[in-house]
């Protein structure tokens, strides 16, 4: 159990800290900070073009094995490359989809005619992808999908149905789609995972304000909507296996560029008390020094997580990661409208202030602990898979 | 000792309820929020001068319904359930009361008739940074008196007033040339006066920033001594504090009450979520605090009633507003979480509440810092 | 909605507090403050003289009509007597299952030969009662009662079976137990209502020591426990409906009393802060103020659930009353503790001083919550009754 | 970086939980806190002599393993998951970091290989009033020298000491001549001195206070110099903390286990507790906190190791202890409130627990003071 990194890999982190400091200046300067959740529709062209400069200097992908397109860095080196990104105010991506969920996804279980077709569009980051899992009738029910995919005689894909909560679908060209293809079925039985090209007729895409007033979830209705025989993962049948496997790859290396996020969201909440007063008030000082506590939490729960165990299972660090962060940056989005005291409810005609960024997290992290698993939903998982509590019982 | 409500004070609470529940509907509320004063004229009208709401807590002698805290509360937590987009409380919840605690007598006659017929809106500008009074410190006042040609010449600025933008009678603090704090009322209208549309999170209240530059104002301006603002501005703010809490009450009673309709319909595993016994402790907790929260209130609006606790309902009403905000805040975020993702959409109620609930937490003092006050009575006395 | 007492009502708080001012002292001294709940083993023998001195004055059952021997007060004044006897320090009252309890029950439902065979040695202190309700198997599940009761050739009823979590028991010359008299029965039905001697053969009591290392509860074993037929409530089958009669009788007014018991303790934990420094951390005085806004809520909330509803329904103060107190008074224990810091554990040698007494409500008070109906049985009710969600599936 | 542990920390581990679980049962345990000293030697030999535990965190040059904080962590996690009763932590937690941060290199030379050997057992006073040292203000400590006919002599008290009347070294912090406190160490039964068992309410680890009668030092008495003191004091005491910490967490993991264990089993109403939807949240919300306790306090540890981060581990140790202390008081509460009613007997262990969590949340600084001490060093700092 070590904390430091290696010489080499110090080295790696200057050299990405470096390239960084080149590009991510001039016309990009104004993405820093920018495009989070929450904040998903702030300067889509422009970090586009971004994704574009990222693939041009190799710093897309960087974890997919390097015969994939990918750097092939090692644990170590990812986490490096995911802070020192995070540190230097990296945009939110908008390529994440697509190398950190179906790409891998592709790489374990497509075929080779789907890799070569689909990786080089994600690592070039001129193919983006969007997520069509919750339904309406089923948020946290994952299993119950309604959304039918029946075959036509020459085998393409027909879908019948409408996914929600899916986030830059306006910006994609590509959604992947669990859907029910045996009528019979219930459960996560039955289903097919399809890819599918969002620009066609059979596909309306319709935004979905939130709370902010912004919108950067959308419903995505398909109505005889269609992708080729060809664009399935696994076979009819073996959609939710699938579905799960891609998931497992969220708690991926980037957690370590997420908390970098953090620390600075944090760091501006210090900063903010600080110039106002609210850092004299000991409730206030008592609420900081816990978050702060709750950063080196979730940096060590990370190292533990993927470090992992000798046998290989997801370790308990790993099953309440979700839960802990989620509700960490929800607590932070609080506080930080508490040190604004009565000033905290005025918006800022710029969107790039301080206090509007901690504003976004105020209302945006309400959605960190209902997507992705309710905090409901993981309390459940939690007391079942790790503690081997009963099960909760579906009805009827 | 009684301590059920009158069948008075039910109906007035009845008649309330009944009313907002059409005129400040959810679809009312959203359309009021998108007006550029903030609220309907026609309801208001409605709220001022046919249901006489505005005249419930001011004495008979100018011209009110001499009702008590009591009622007024009864009203607030109605008002603050349905979300009433009004000057509501900016001018009874805290004007009136500077007024009835604070002015000359002078001050009263001229003002509070109208008030209470519901044609006057007012405001009352607290300390310098936002809606807030420490009876220590000087609230970070800049506003000041000079003597000038015609008479006494104001300047100095406002961050945050609520309904600021809108009330047609300013009730500001300022130094006199002594320096001690005194309080000023005038017509909003003045030459010097600008005030600013804040936009904020919370559409169903609007707040404005004020700058006053060599306001000149009327003879009458003044309407307490610093004397009398030391003496009876605690007093005033106790009262606002209450008014303010019953709202919040509401409103967190609107939230738990939201959330149990919604997911009793809503299912998730073959069950109504509602079923989810986890879920149904989490609303059970809503409800406690609600309960506990709503006693505190009433206490403390029977405690304001009786002079002879006047010590006592400074404390009270610290704490009922303490506990208010803190019901609310939590409240609200529950029903959000709890209606899951429909929640955080703009779509459904829980957001509107969750912005009020942070804006109103920091009026008249957080939580924190009352909590803090109580503690000194309790622990830093000889 | 008036908060003032009348004029009358005040000059009978005056003679209330001149009868104890003249009477708690001397040999009775030693009594102020103890043998509430978690110190029901203090000083048993001068607690019952104390009853009895009490019933002499004619201060005991002052609730109950005047017809059966109580002296009839107002709501008001007992509300008066009430505060006053916990003012003056009044200790525990060991005839409380009595008065507070099977009196009203008896009153309520009983007989008249019960009434004039029962309710004296309640009024005069000379036979206390405890009660049987909990057993092993039914801790929350209060219905699943396996202690079995049949009557003999002359109507005689015989007991079998084993109660708990009994106080008082070794004090008490009866006990009221709730049986299975149908033996092919289950939950609520088929259960009886039974006055039973504590004082013969077929009953054993042993004492179970709590976390405290004291013993104020007991396990009951009735092995053949003997009644007569006359000493039954309701008829067999109604046990159910006579025993939850009962329970309603404790929210009443000595709910004020158990309120200024609380302000006592609070007040010592005032006291310990000032003394030690503790008034001083920040976060301790927030927690002070917010036990003593906890105060004000109890007493509004009780006055409110005294004065009830036009409608006659238990009102949601009423619903939420002793999930609110039990957490209130946990929470003060652990603030108490935290006063005190490292020497929070150290135990005086003299069990009369406020460290001591307030280390008794720290570990004592985690029974606060459990018995009565555990928190989650509380928030259960809450939410089913109060709520209307739906009820929480029995097993099998 | 690599933040798995070594297979041969994995086999410390082990090797203590099977030794433990057996030496340490809660039959051991109860027997222990029933006798005189508090634990029982055999066991304590074994623990010290045989197992070599003690030798862990003492560097070679001393007799010991030299292994390092990362060890310590996942033996003391071990021996408060079953309340182990025995002198270590004073012993090997407390005292040996002061030693070795602290002292001198002879005082180290003269009591570390004793300690590592297990032969020797120690301990530290800490505050006049308590089990606690602030690296800012005097602690409280009257304790002083003066110059007697005999060479240095010695007066003062410490209300409470951890393992004070058994411990064969006591180190002491007292005033030297100049006022300045240096830190002296010397026998624990040199004339003078009075230990006074105290009655505790946690019997699983014992206190005492001390006092200090005109007690005359051996010459080398004097292990550390004010500078030394001022110089290195929190560095050992954040070791010390972090010890704690992990023993905390070791308690709280043990209340969960012990929970799920009881409710798996116990039916009420037709099921298991463990069904219920609400039990289920509540156990997992442990193991939460508990998880998130594990890695500050692992985080810590490896922190530890490297000094060019000896500032962060400062705040790291205070901040794995903070959270420790919450976690394991929230814990063993919870663990009686899901025993039901056995839980809050003496039967049934949870109460072990508790009033170990309760006294140990206030060694080495309370969370209050501990989080205050780091939102100083974010928020004070120029």
């Amino acid at each position: 159990m070590q904390i430091e990194f290696s010489a080499a890999d110090e080295a790696f982190r200057g050299e990405i800290a470096a390239w960084l400091r080149e590009h991510l200046v001039g016309k990009f300067a104004p993405l820093k900070h920018r495009g989070g959740p929450g904040d998903e529709d702030a300067f889509p062209e422009l970090r586009k073009e971004w994704e574009h400069k990222l693939a041009a200097g190799g710093w897309t992908c960087v974890g997919w094995p390097k015969e994939h397109g990918g750097r092939g860095l090692s644990l170590a080196q990812q986490l490096i490359f995911h802070e020192e990104y995070a540190r230097a105010g990296g945009p939110g991506r908008v390529g994440h989809i697509g190398e950190g969920l179906i790409g891998p996804t592709l790489i374990a279980m497509g075929s080779e005619a789907q890799k070569q077709r689909f990786l080089p569009g994600i690592k070039n980051g001129t193919e983006l992808w969007c997520q069509g899992y919750s339904e309406p009738g089923a948020g946290s029910d994952l299993a119950n999908v309604r959304t039918k995919a029946r075959q036509d005689a020459n085998g393409d894909w027909i879908i019948d149905g409408q996914k929600v909560w899916t986030s830059l679908a306006h910006e994609s060209q590509w959604i992947f789609v669990v859907a029910r293809c045996d009528p019979d079925s219930q459960g996560s039985k039955g289903l097919v995972f399809l890819l599918v090209p969002l620009d066609q007729p059979g596909i309306e895409i319709r935004p979905i304000r939130q709370l902010t007033g912004t919108a950067e979830f959308n419903e995505v209705f398909f109505d005889g909507a269609r992708t080729t025989a060809d664009h399935i993962i696994g076979k009819p049948g073996e959609g939710w296996s699938v579905a799960m496997a891609l998931l497992g790859f969220e708690r991926g290396a980037s957690t370590l560029g997420q908390q970098m996020h953090f620390l600075h969201e944090f760091e501006l909440v210090c900063q903010a008390a600080k110039e106002n007063g609210a850092a004299k008030n000991p409730q206030i000082r008592a609420r900081i020094a816990a978050a702060w506590s709750g950063l080196k939490v979730m940096r060590y729960n990370a190292l533990r997580m993927l470090s992992g165990t000798q046998d290989g299972s997801l370790p308990r660090a790993g099953m309440m990661y979700k839960y802990y962060w989620s509700n960490w940056h929800r607590d932070l989005g609080k506080l930080a409208m508490d040190v604004y005291g009565c000033e905290g409810e005025i918006l800022d005609e710029r969107d790039d202030t301080a206090r509007a960024h901690l504003q976004r997290i105020y209302m945006f992290s309400r959605a960190d602990t209902i997507y992705a698993g309710t905090n409901e939903i993981q309390l459940n998982i939690i007391s079942e898979r790790a503690l081997g509590m009963p099960k909760e019982p579906r009805g009827k | 000792m009684d301590f059920a409500l009158s069948s008075d004070q039910e109906m007035i609470r009845d008649t309330a309820e009944s009313f907002l529940a059409e005129a400040s509907s959810s679809a009312a509320v959203r359309a009021a929020m998108e007006t550029e004063t903030g609220f309907d004229a026609a309801v208001w009208a409605r709220v001022g001068q046919e249901l006489g709401w505005c005249a419930t807590p001011i004495p008979e002698a100018y011209d009110g319904l001499g009702l008590g805290s009591v009622e007024l509360v009864l009203l607030m937590e109605q008002m603050g359930r349905r979300l009433l987009c009004a000057p509501f409380y900016a001018t009874v919840g805290l004007a009136a009361q500077v007024l009835l605690e604070v002015a000359e007598d002078a001050a009263k006659q001229r003002y509070l008739p109208a008030i209470a017929s519901g044609e006057l809106t007012a405001t009352v500008a607290l300390a310098k940074r936002g809606m807030d009074w420490q009876p220590r410190g000087d609230n970070g006042i800049d506003a000041a008196i000079s003597v000038g040609a015609d008479g006494n010449v104001l300047n100095g600025s406002f961050a945050v007033v609520a309904d600021g933008a809108t009330a047609d009678l300013l009730i500001v603090p300022a130094r006199d040339i002594t320096g001690a704090v005194a309080l000023y009322a005038f017509p909003s209208q003045l030459s010097g006066i600008t005030r600013t549309p804040l936009k904020n999170f919370d559409l169903t209240r609007r707040v404005a920033s004020i700058t006053l530059n060599n306001v000149v104002l009327p003879a009458d301006a003044q309407i307490a001594t610093p004397q009398q603002v030391a003496a009876a501005m605690p007093c005033a703010i106790a009262k606002a504090q209450l008014a303010l809490a019953a709202e919040q009450l509401g409103g967190a009673q609107q939230c738990l009450d939201l959330t149990v309709a919604y997911i009793s319909e809503r299912v998730q595993f073959g069950r109504t979520i509602a079923s989810f016994q986890a879920i149904k402790h989490r609303c059970a907790e809503m409800m406690v605090k609600i309960e506990a929260t709503r006693s505190a209130i009433y206490g403390a609006a029977a405690v304001a009633e009786n002079p002879a606790l006047a010590a006592d309902f400074l404390l009270e009403a610290a704490a009922a507003k303490a506990l208010a905000s803190d019901t609310y805040c939590y409240c609200a975020a529950d029903a959000i979480q709890l209606h899951g993702g429909v929640g955080f959409t703009w779509e459904y109620d829980p957001q509107l509440y969750f912005k009020r609930a942070q804006a109103s937490a920091h009026w008249l003092g957080s939580a924190d810092v009352l909590r803090e006050r109580i503690a000194s009575a309790l622990l830093d006395a000889a």
